[in-house]
């Protein structure tokens, strides 16, 4: 439905955006993540036809949505944005959600209903008479939310909607969201910096990075399958380990990484350079000299252990360091203190190659 | 005497230009009621600097043009923007200036007082100043021929010939206000120094000869050029002006505010004022 | 000195008087002013979002054209007027001169730039979100502007005060196609409390005219108020 | 009409051949105005800034009365400094009337409300968070003024430009306080473009009255020209 | 250092503080952490006499820092304060970064070298002569944290100041928190809706809630040992159930919930009511029948299956809704699917027990 054909942007001397090409499928609610600075905004603002591209195209319903000023008004009504820092009228909050509705013509009692309506959606029930200027933070981040889905577009747009939101207020639009696609089926496009809402919330992902989608894919895919290192550390890979294939035959490659031998699952052939991925959670992490047959098996020493939510995430040093992550009780239970001596196991299954240099596409770098 | 129905159906509209000064004393006021309602008309005035006011009445946007200049009400006339001139009024210019006389001009003729000024003003470290209305109004063209009249080339030696020479450029009342500041010597017409004199340290100090006359007069707009300018009520304001009862009036007015009148009619001094007796005696046809 | 008290205690006494002469005047100036600063609204606001929203070649010049003109004389503008609805003018068939309705013309003209001007420095002030927020929720070049209007009001009514302050307050162009006609009936006088302050002037009567400035700030006042009203709404 | 062409090609005449009297007039002009906005700047931004940032009673009311001072006629701010400084005034032992300190002393009343108002309007439209930020950083009452300036400098200057607009267009004070005096010594004339445009009118001069209107504007430009410099920088 | 004595505010009817009292101890990094609404950036703009408390007092050092007028400035200038929604100054970023350091009369070279340092400490390097105003989101956030941090305050005040970066970022940003505190002893008062950021910088943490900090402790405190139920739902504790005491003796509680009966370490005797917190990751799923001894161990069929970064979120009716978080690895060799009948463990440690009514404290409730 929505089609990023090697989409532009220049501001200045600064490229932004350096040939974005993917496409949004009708009823697909699709995340863009990555890193601060890399163009999210800049992005879901030339969709939202606030920019224009330097090159290429944005194409709805196969129509260039630049390239006719007279349709400008009938696009921009297809679509509801909410900005990153959003703006409130200078009016009650009852008022700023329904300017949109207003905008096309609905009627008094219908716009009361339906206003009434988004505001409880987005947990604001009660707050239609205060004046939005006295909102706080994440207050008027869902007066943005309701603003823009009140007028029910067939496209959503996003701009980190929940930056401002506690996890209580997130859970509830995000739920709010999946109901929307589900429901209205309409096509979601988000930008988040927060990794696990674009697997929550997203059909698929794709990673801007450098001024290009440098991955598309499911979730799943990105979050395993990164196509590349940077990729990897964005999705929250902690263990990224870089090594030439020392061995490498029927889809099995043994990789020495700085004098560690790791073996892995990869069709890559000996003399590769390659990059290693491990998530925390598939490294086990057990007394010393405790070998499991069939899986990787690395001897070290404690050197940090750093609470993380209800977890902690271990980190040993093997020659590479590694880390894992427990829960408090198994770190008590093993008795694992900095220092320790301990093993860290991992399936080859468990580690993504990364083959050759890196699947960057045709970035700045 | 009227030329017309006193008493039209409608609501006739006249519209004179007349020169500052002789607004604001006032009189044209005390004349225009009487005159609405005679003749059922209704009268605007515009006043203006005497060139702002002929300009008026060379683009037709007046009726009847009131002004105190002969020379230029020549030239209007000759140019066949104006026609029948009647004058109605005349009193003198006066100059005046501090009570300690520096140049000491007092009751001098007004060309030999014009000479003294200027010759203590050009002296080294003199404090005698003369301001000039210096607007090309009537006062300044009356002020003007009596340099001439004192054989002085007005752009050449007095004009610019150093700060004892200071041109306002304002109106009368604004120009009477400077001299008095600056304690100096100015030509003024009666009326305005009248009114101003309560605030005024300003005497007078010469107000005969011959030169000092100013003479008031009202024209018609010249009809061959305008030809929708209205014409009936124009006539009957000026035949209005020079009739006996309005003469009248002219010469008593003033007299219970100032002591004194303003203006003298014009009526039966055609002579002493060196105007041909069909201009102040003749209605128009 | 005495004449300001004088003045201050004329200015009671027309007021509490209701001093026929001098409410007429009043109404006029307030009439003629008003008319003015609305009319220049109409246009004013329009043109200044179009420059304020466009990109065009020349736009900062444009800006700085509109500031330039912040400096026009009233004289100046009361000549220009002048002689286009002079008898011999382009619009002398009119018979405008020497009428209100030519006085309002005038003032609209004198007010018209800095009423623009100053409705481009509100709009400019405005947070471009909010701009991008109504274009992203659809809005017609109409709703548009009148939302991005009821976000400025503040500074749009701080532009409309200057206006009718400098409309009020002006007296070159009221005096040049107005006049100062002082006539029987109400319709035919263009005496407003500027030219009537400066005929008291240059007749010496200071504190006649301090009188009516006070008049005319008490109106001024009142203009105000309802402005500041619409403002805090 | 063709007044208006003929004024044109006057004024290019007058500035072509700089033409001595009208370069002096306007050379007047340029140093009255900017004298007189240079220091309502100084007056006006402080108190715009003091009045914006300040809580007291009354606040409001006084924003009220400033913006009611935009319609101060300039004959009336003329007749108050007259009263003031004529020989009998309680200043009159400074001899200031008719002199382009007098001038400029009325412009600077004249156009201090305006630049104000228009001071606090602009601070006002400054993001609290700016505000907040420069506090939160420890800013004393001049740091915080003068970064809170360089904020809302395009708005703080277009304040300028407007003040000196009125200051350079006016002409009724200039006349009463000034008086239009043409001496042969420079520093003696009270001459102003204003002043001799009102004059070169009165004489029925229309197309010289354009002209001198022109220049008038032509420095009204270089003036504004250098105030978009410093607000875009 | 701060003490915050029955500090209340009011917005004209609202009430949104309402007595705050806690203590900030010097060279301490402290969260406030609570629902959007709760009035945390209005505490940390009352501690930077930002604004002014309706009622009680704020001390710093024992000094009333709303006493004394006179004060303001050089109490002010302890602190530094990074804002929810930052602002910048429309010139460069170095001036942005700079300008507290003018204030207090740095030297020329010594601000260029200072500026420089704090850009590279945000992972703005080179970003200097950008126009501060054309920069993305979280890169403004980034300049205001460099320009709070750059004057070396000693109370730096925080408004959820990674709230608009990727993980990365926030990484980064966090490091640099941690540092900045050890090394020059700063004090550290921040508010967050991201909890795990809290528990991860934080040596306290206050749970601001109904216009009161409804409970302050350590990290380890408020997440295992939440003082009401409403502080358990908001760190995220998914299991909440009410319940009463059937049988309570020598510290061990069995509690009636909903028919399901749950054995629980605590003191609160028979017929009691009672609130049990059980932390998803402290449940074991495993095939239906498999009793531990000890556990309570609840048979029930799965209802729905989440991801959730990682890991799979599993809820089990088991009379009462139960969920726990597995890994997609453990999912797979389960065979979970919707449907499936398994048996829930859990130990009696593991559940928390909060007696009577809600430890709320005095709030507006
Ligand atoms: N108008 C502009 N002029 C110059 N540079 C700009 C402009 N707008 C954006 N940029 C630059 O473009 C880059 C991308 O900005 P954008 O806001 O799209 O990033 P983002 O991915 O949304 O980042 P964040 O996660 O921090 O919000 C940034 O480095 C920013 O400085
Ligand atoms: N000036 C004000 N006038 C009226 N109400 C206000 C004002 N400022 C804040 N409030 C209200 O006070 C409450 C607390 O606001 P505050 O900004 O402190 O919340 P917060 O905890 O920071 O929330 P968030 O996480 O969304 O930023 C909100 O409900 C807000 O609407
Ligand atoms: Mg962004
Ligand atoms: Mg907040």
């Amino acid at each position: 439905m929505i089609e990023l054909d090697s989409v532009s942007k220049n501001f200045g001397d600064t490229t932004v955006l350096a040939g974005v090409t993917g496409q949004v499928n009708r009823g697909e609610i699709f995340a863009v993540i990555g890193p601060s600075g890399a163009g999210k905004s800049t992005l879901l603002r030339l969709i939202d036809l606030l920019d224009t591209p330097t090159e290429g195209a944005i194409r709805i319903n196969g129509l260039d949505i630049h390239a006719d000023k007279g349709r400008r008004l009938s696009i921009r009504r297809m679509m509801g944005m909410v900005f990153q820092k959003p703006a409130v009228f200078n009016t009650t909050v009852t008022e700023n959600v329904a300017v949109g509705l207003r905008f096309r013509g609905a009627g008094r009692s219908e716009i009361r209903k339906m206003v009434e309506d988004a505001l409880d959606m987005v947990g604001l029930a009660g707050y239609g008479d205060r004046k939005a200027r006295t909102l706080s933070g994440g207050e008027m981040q869902r007066v943005a939310l309701a603003r823009a889905m009140v007028i029910e577009p067939e496209v959503l747009l996003m701009d980190e909607p929940t930056a401002n939101l506690d996890p209580v207020s997130v859970a509830m639009i995000e739920d709010l969201v999946v109901r929307i696609n589900r429901d209205l089926g309409t096509t979601i496009v988000f930008s988040t910096h927060d990794m696990y809402q674009g697997q929550r919330l997203a059909h698929r992902i794709g990673v801007l990075m450098d001024g290009v989608f440098s991955q598309v894919g499911t979730p799943r895919e990105v979050f395993t399958l990164p196509a590349s290192r940077e990729v990897a550390r964005f999705v929250g890979i902690e263990n990224i380990v870089e090594g030439g294939v020392v061995e490498g035959e029927d889809g099995t490659a043994v990789v020495d990484a700085g004098g560690v031998r790791v073996r892995a699952r990869s069709p890559a052939s000996t003399g590769e350079r390659v990059t290693l991925c491990i998530r925390s959670e598939d490294l086990r992490i057990a007394a010393p000299s405790m070998d499991t047959p069939g899986r990787n098996s690395l001897p070290g020493t404690v050197t940090s252990i750093v609470p993380r939510g209800p977890f902690s995430r271990v980190t040993v040093d093997c020659g590479v360091p590694l880390s894992s992550v427990l829960s408090w009780k198994a770190v008590d239970v093993l008795e694992i203190r900095e220092g320790s001596r301990v093993s860290v196991s991992f399936a080859p299954e468990s580690v993504h190659v990364v083959r050759g240099v890196n699947h960057r596409g045709s970035g700045r770098g | 005497g009227t030329t017309s129905d006193p008493t039209p159906v409608e609501t006739q509209q006249l519209r004179i230009a007349t020169t500052t000064s002789l607004y604001d004393t006032k009189l044209l006021d005390h004349l225009t009621s009487i005159f609405e309602e005679e003749y059922n008309a209704e009268v605007l005035i515009v006043s203006a600097g005497t060139g702002k006011a002929i300009e008026y009445g060379q683009n037709g946007d007046v009726d009847v043009l009131m002004v105190h200049d002969r020379a230029r009400e020549d030239a209007f006339l000759a140019d066949g923007y104006g026609t029948d001139r009647r004058v109605f009024a005349y009193n003198y210019f006066v100059l005046v200036g501090p009570e300690s006389d520096p140049a000491g001009i007092n009751g001098m003729q007004p060309e030999a007082a014009f000479t003294a000024i200027r010759e203590a003003g050009m002296a080294d470290g003199s404090d005698v100043v003369f301001v000039s209305r210096g607007d090309a109004s009537g006062t300044h063209s009356k002020e003007k021929a009596i340099w001439k009249g004192a054989g002085f080339n007005y752009s050449a030696d007095v004009q610019g010939s150093g700060d004892w020479y200071q041109e306002a450029g304002t109106g009368m009342g604004a120009t009477l206000t400077m001299s008095n500041e600056k304690q100096a010597y100015t030509l003024s017409d009666i009326g305005t120094y009248l009114a101003y004199k309560g605030d005024l340290d300003l005497v007078t100090l010469v107000d005969e000869g011959d030169i000092l006359l100013n003479i008031y007069c009202a024209m018609q707009i010249n009809p061959a050029k305008y030809p929708d300018t209205n014409t009936t009520v124009a006539k009957d304001w000026i035949n209005f002006m020079i009739s006996d009862d309005v003469q009248k009036e002219i010469a008593s007015f003033g007299v219970d505010q100032y002591g004194q009148p303003l203006f003298y009619a014009a009526q039966d001094d055609w002579e002493k004022i060196g105007v041909p007796q069909a201009e102040v005696k003749d209605p128009i046809a | 000195m005495y004449e300001i008290i004088e003045g201050f205690l004329e200015a009671i006494r027309l007021i509490v008087t209701l001093d026929p002469d001098v409410m007429a005047i009043a109404a006029r100036s307030i009439i003629i002013s008003l008319t003015a600063t609305i009319i220049a609204t109409l246009f004013a606001v329009p043109l200044g979002a179009a420059i304020n929203f466009g990109t065009f070649p020349g736009k900062k010049s444009l800006i700085n054209l509109i500031q330039t003109l912040y400096s026009l004389p009233t004289v100046v503008v009361g000549l220009l007027i002048f002689l286009l609805i002079s008898r011999v003018g382009p619009f002398g068939f009119l018979r405008l001169l020497f009428t209100p309705t030519a006085m309002v013309i005038a003032q609209t003209v004198l007010v018209l730039p800095i009423m623009t001007g100053l409705t481009i420095s509100a709009l400019s002030g405005v947070d471009p979100v909010i701009r991008d927020t109504l274009y992203s929720l659809g809005a017609t070049r109409l709703q548009f502007l009148i939302n991005i209007m009821k976000e400025a009001r503040f500074a749009i009514l701080a532009a409309v005060a200057v206006g009718f302050g400098r409309a009020i307050s002006e007296v070159g162009a009221a005096i040049l196609v107005g006049g100062n006609i002082m006539a029987s009936s109400f319709a035919s006088s263009t005496r407003v409390l500027t030219t009537a302050i400066s005929l008291e002037t240059s007749m010496g009567n200071i504190s006649q005219s301090i009188a009516l400035g006070i008049v005319l700030l008490v109106i001024a006042l009142g203009v105000n108020l309802a402005i500041a009203r619409v403002q805090h709404r």
